[in-house]
């Protein structure tokens, strides 16, 4: 972690995300890939900035829309797309999914497919990290819809009530499924009730990478001298279908919100501060990585019937 | 059965639908919500444009708080409402379990019958094409478990619809089960309101050699596995118990007296589970049957189809396992039998 | 109801509670009573004044510390004391204690041991009053403690969706059996809470019955006016150990409180404002209505055995 | 069993009581939370004092938040912590049910074994003295239903300390199920550290007659039953137990070869119940074995001790059942036994 937005990595990592969930969306009705998909494609600018902005020893816990996480934490891309084939090779030897991914060596926890589900697990997990007196923080994503469920705030006060180092990653993009916001709660009240809750919450807005990645350094650093939680509402917008790779039923007002997001797209604008030769490196190399990823998870072999049982118990 | 009414051929899940729009023209206390149940898919066409028809107090999405949005049924149902509460998967019961078996299984008990709970609780079951351990689960022996609560599992579309409305139409809280691999399915089904009795089961299929009893989805495979037995000579008698709670023992102990062999094929865990209610059942009241029972393997559903195919029964392994009961060749291998629900489901997920 | 408060109504239900809570410390060991009881002294205040604000029509929603709530809305109290008894003429038949009082004739619904669990249920039933386009509203009493389960929040989140008929009563005696609010959620945070999930909330300090009774009155005013839900935070404190008859082990800090609070008790306020002659004739009232009671449930038998399996189905 | 320690007579509770002390002693991550776990009363003792021993980190009382508090202890878990979540009522496992069942026990095989959960939750089934329908149920069969959950319910004051000892040291999610009856019953107990092996059941009497299965608080009733029937001729075999999954099949398999006969009184409703489980795999596995349960009755527990001593078995109603079984007198009223536990039980509530 450094304070610097670095623009290159950012870009690749962006770009990482954006070629690896095209390539899923060309793939899908091929019947390779073997679990339903939530992709990420819109979102991508949060999981950039904020991995960014992390140390090595810092924990993460996303959840079934979890590919920009996993791959902006620089986790193992072979391994994700052998999971996704449901190869043995993968995250879970093909036993979790895409709803299901996990890379320890990068303290990717497992995700679940259960909204809200793993909310609790991280203030856990940042109650383990202090009572250890470990310096790390736990970074915890979640959609604008989790926070309907009341373990969302019975995981706040608890947090807030331990002074735990965590910050919610409220990834916003109004929807859950069909659903909009404002069908759910009024007033758009997400920041407000965080802060009710004892939490230090800011909404971003813009989508911006580079202001995601500023807004978790200062949280971090909030973090460290107040040791209050805190919170990101990241307003951000999903292009694609909420799950698959069919395109979503949209209300015209919608289709336009999209367009709009379409045009301000954050990967144009890394591209644009950068060279054509950096661009043309790195969009290679990302290429390249891909390849690699599907090869990898072609060779793999499908799990042998005997790992059924394997692994229910330790 | 229903012999002098009209009848068409519809599926499973234009049978729910159709008892559902059928209900709430008859009783405008009824009324049907949960997450989606206005969304443009309308859980698989069953509550399709019901909120533009009955308006949307009558069919309404909800947030993300099914723990909370069971007690708002609960307690619309103590006010002389009839809410359909509606699960996208019956997983996401695990969060209402409270609501479920503290207050609505026994608000009549603790209130000596001044209150009743007509709440429905719609609950899909998931399976196959990457649903894995949280998007799979069929948990009816946790339900069956708790008295104040019925449950049941229809398979046909004739059950499906006479089965909610008899369940919409019930005075308790009701858990009606419905298989995602069972939505297509076709059959007759009476196009008037009709009701089926909730707690008899039924014969699917008549037969001497062994009696196969199994639930919901595994009702078909169980069906599929009777064909596969006639090529080895074994006539098997199939049930469907349709109901769960309260379960039809005697359909069950009257075929297994004639056959005495009986095979339970769970859709769900053996440990606890539906299957060990059944032969425990006639292990107590029927003397000298031969009793087997088929489930989920031991562990979470996996996602890659490699392992999955072996996580649940099929039609081969019922007929291998209830041809091996009947003194068949235990090498017997039946073939593979085809699960078009099954291979063509491809959402929505 | 009457918008004018009627303070000698309220003394007879506030002594009715008081000397009715009293006589179940007197007998409790004789092990004629069959059930764990929460005794309501110290609260009687809201129960009295609220109630004093209701309609016949309106909803109750209690919980096992339901006593005072019951009395107050004038339930059956031959039948309270044989429900405490376990004899078939209680209110349920005895086989729900005094932890499940109702009175389905005073619209008191059946009370529950699960903490917080009976809020959504009262939500739902005034979900279906507004389905029903009646009047009436809700009155839901609850802890401070009952604010800590998610599910509350739930509940609020899902009353404000829909503007529902609702007066949410949180009762703040600041304890959840020996748990100090402080120790469960910081800031003192009801009443912030609750306006953050568009709930119109005020803290009613002073632990006295007119107070509690103009607040309700405010509150069925304004849900007429603009239909929204609303909370009443009423400060209280219990001066009874959280269950059974025993004596709390309390700090001295805590115990000074209690002093303090005994000191002030509105029923000595209330009955200061009334002639010798009324209190007189209160007193003899109340006295007589309680023994009319327990010889009531002296009277009355057990159920039956066969009863055991009644009422399981409809 | 352990036949090299030193022992000391002591009560369940604080059998408890050391398992807790003694492991917090030997591993800085073990750690103690829940409602009240460091209130005076300290869960009847059993965490009495610990927050002032260990610090206020190590044992800590929470909001009320049954859920988020289950997932703050698996996540803790998953940290390296090991954590052990206390209930004062297994009826408020309701609340969990997402995160034992959807989370905890999934968390290795949807991980394939990167990840584990070595949580410990204590729960205490409660009964009597007015506790009614929502304060006394007894709900181990959820709980064994769900593959990668441990289930145990130790009778004996032995096996409370040593299975709690074992429990912590499980890197799996357990459900420790401890019952307020039992915190009384004394027993000798090793003074040193040890462990019971989860998994493994006990003959708590030898008999050749029947074989009488009990499930924590039962296995007590059953042993006074078969002291009862001993007045009949009776000599029942009667076994803990004690894991309730795994569960030690064998032990009973081995036991009804012998007597033909298996009586399994649960402590909990019968339907998809423990009794359903056991007497399944005896019709499965064993011949010609007579089988019946007891349980709950089937309705939610009333308060009132007029219908309460009609819901729970007690040591006459399972001796009368046990002596049918063996051809015995069916007319035989076995005397009341009194239950001092259940009599002298005045709270704390
Ligand atoms: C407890 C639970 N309820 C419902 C669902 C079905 N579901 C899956 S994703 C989703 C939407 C969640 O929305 P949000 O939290 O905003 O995340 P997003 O999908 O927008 O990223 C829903 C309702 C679920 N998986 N879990
Ligand atoms: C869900 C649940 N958790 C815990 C308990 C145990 N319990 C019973 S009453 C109580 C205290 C509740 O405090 P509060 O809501 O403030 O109400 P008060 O008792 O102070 O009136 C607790 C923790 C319970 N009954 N239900
Ligand atoms: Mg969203
Ligand atoms: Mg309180």
């Amino acid at each position: 972690m450094k304070n610097q937005f670095d623009i290159k990595k950012a870009y690749y990592l962006f770009l990482l995300i954006r070629k690896s969930e095209e390539k899923i969306i060309e793939l899908y009705n091929s019947d390779k890939i073997k679990s339903p998909v939530h992709l990420s494609i819109g979102q991508e600018a949060i999981a950039v900035g904020v991995s960014l902005a992390l140390s090595k020893s810092d924990i993460i816990f996303s959840n079934y829309r979890g590919h920009a996480h996993f791959i902006a934490r620089e986790a193992n891309l072979d391994k994700m797309w052998a999971e996704l084939y449901g190869k043995s090779r993968g995250t879970a030897r093909g036993k979790g999914g895409s709803m299901h991914l996990n890379d320890i060596s990068k303290n990717f926890m497992p995700t679940s497919a259960i909204v809200t589900s793993a909310i609790p697990e991280a203030v856990g997990y940042a109650f383990a990290l202090k009572y250890k007196k470990k310096n790390s923080v736990v970074i915890c994503y979640h959609g604008e819809g989790a926070t309907d469920e009341g373990v969302f705030w019975e995981s706040l006060n608890f947090a807030s009530l331990h002074d735990l180092p965590i910050i919610f990653i409220c990834e916003n993009n109004r929807y859950a499924i069909y659903s909009h916001q404002n069908t759910r709660s009024i007033n758009d009240p997400i920041v407000s009730r965080a802060i009710s809750f004892g939490i230090d919450a800011e909404r971003i807005s813009g989508n911006s990478t580079e202001e995601f990645f500023k807004a978790t350094i200062r949280c971090k650093e909030k973090i460290k001298n107040n040791s209050k939680p805190q919170l990101l509402e990241c307003m951000t917008s999903r292009w694609q279908d909420h799950v698959g790779v069919t395109q979503p039923e949209l209300s015209k007002e919608e289709e336009n919100n999209i367009k709009k997001a379409i045009k301000h797209d954050d990967l144009k604008n890394l591209e644009n501060k950068l060279s054509k030769d950096e661009v043309l490196h790195i969009k290679k190399r990302v290429n390249k990585e891909i390849e690699h990823a599907i090869k990898f998870a072609e060779a793999s072999d499908f799990p042998r019937s005997s790992e059924l049982l394997e692994n229910v118990y330790y | 059965m229903d012999k002098n009414l009209e009848k068409k051929v519809i599926n499973y899940g234009e049978a729910i639908y159709e008892a559902t729009y059928q209900e709430m023209q008859r009783d405008n206390n009824v009324f049907a919500y949960g997450l989606g149940a206005d969304d443009p898919k309308g859980h698989y066409g069953t509550t399709k444009d019901l909120h533009l028809k009955f308006g949307k107090n009558r069919c309404f999405d909800t947030p993300l708080s099914e723990d909370g949005m069971t007690g708002v049924g609960i307690g619309a149902a103590m006010a002389g409402l009839r809410p359909i509460f509606i699960h996208q998967r019956m997983d996401f019961l695990l969060l209402c379990m409270n609501q479920i078996v503290n207050m609505a299984s026994k608000m009549r008990y603790i209130s000596s019958g001044e209150h009743c709970v007509p709440l429905v609780i719609r609950v899909a079951i998931g399976r196959s094409w990457g649903q894995g351990a949280q998007h799979s689960q069929a948990l009816q022996s946790f339900f069956m478990h708790i008295p104040g609560l019925k449950v049941i599992a229809p398979t046909t579309p004739h059950d499906a619809k006479g089965g909610l409305i008899a369940s919409i139409r019930d005075n308790n809280p009701v858990i009606y089960i419905e298989h995602r691999m069972l939505y297509k399915n076709a059959g007759y089904v009476p196009t008037n309101s009709f009701e089926i009795e909730i707690g008899k089961g039924r014969v699917l299929k008549d037969g001497n050699d062994i009696t196969i009893v199994g639930v919901s989805h595994t009702v078909e495979d169980s069906l599929r596995a009777s064909e596969l037995l006639k090529s080895v000579g074994v006539n098997a008698e199939v049930i469907d118990p349709i109901s769960l709670s309260p379960i039809d023992y005697e359909i069950i102990r009257n075929s297994v007296m004639k056959t005495k062999k009986l095979l339970v094929v769970d859709n769900g865990w053996t440990r606890c589970g539906f299957s060990s209610e059944i032969i425990t059942d006639v292990a107590i009241n029927c003397e000298k049957i031969t009793c087997e029972r088929l489930g989920f393997a031991d562990c979470p559903c996996p996602t890659t189809p490699s392992l999955e195919k072996h996580f649940y029964p099929n039609p081969s392994s019922i007929a291998k396992l209830a041809n091996r009961m009947c003194g068949g060749n235990i090498d017997w291998s039946p073939p593979e039998v085809v699960q078009h629900e099954i291979l063509s489901f491809k959402g929505p997920f």
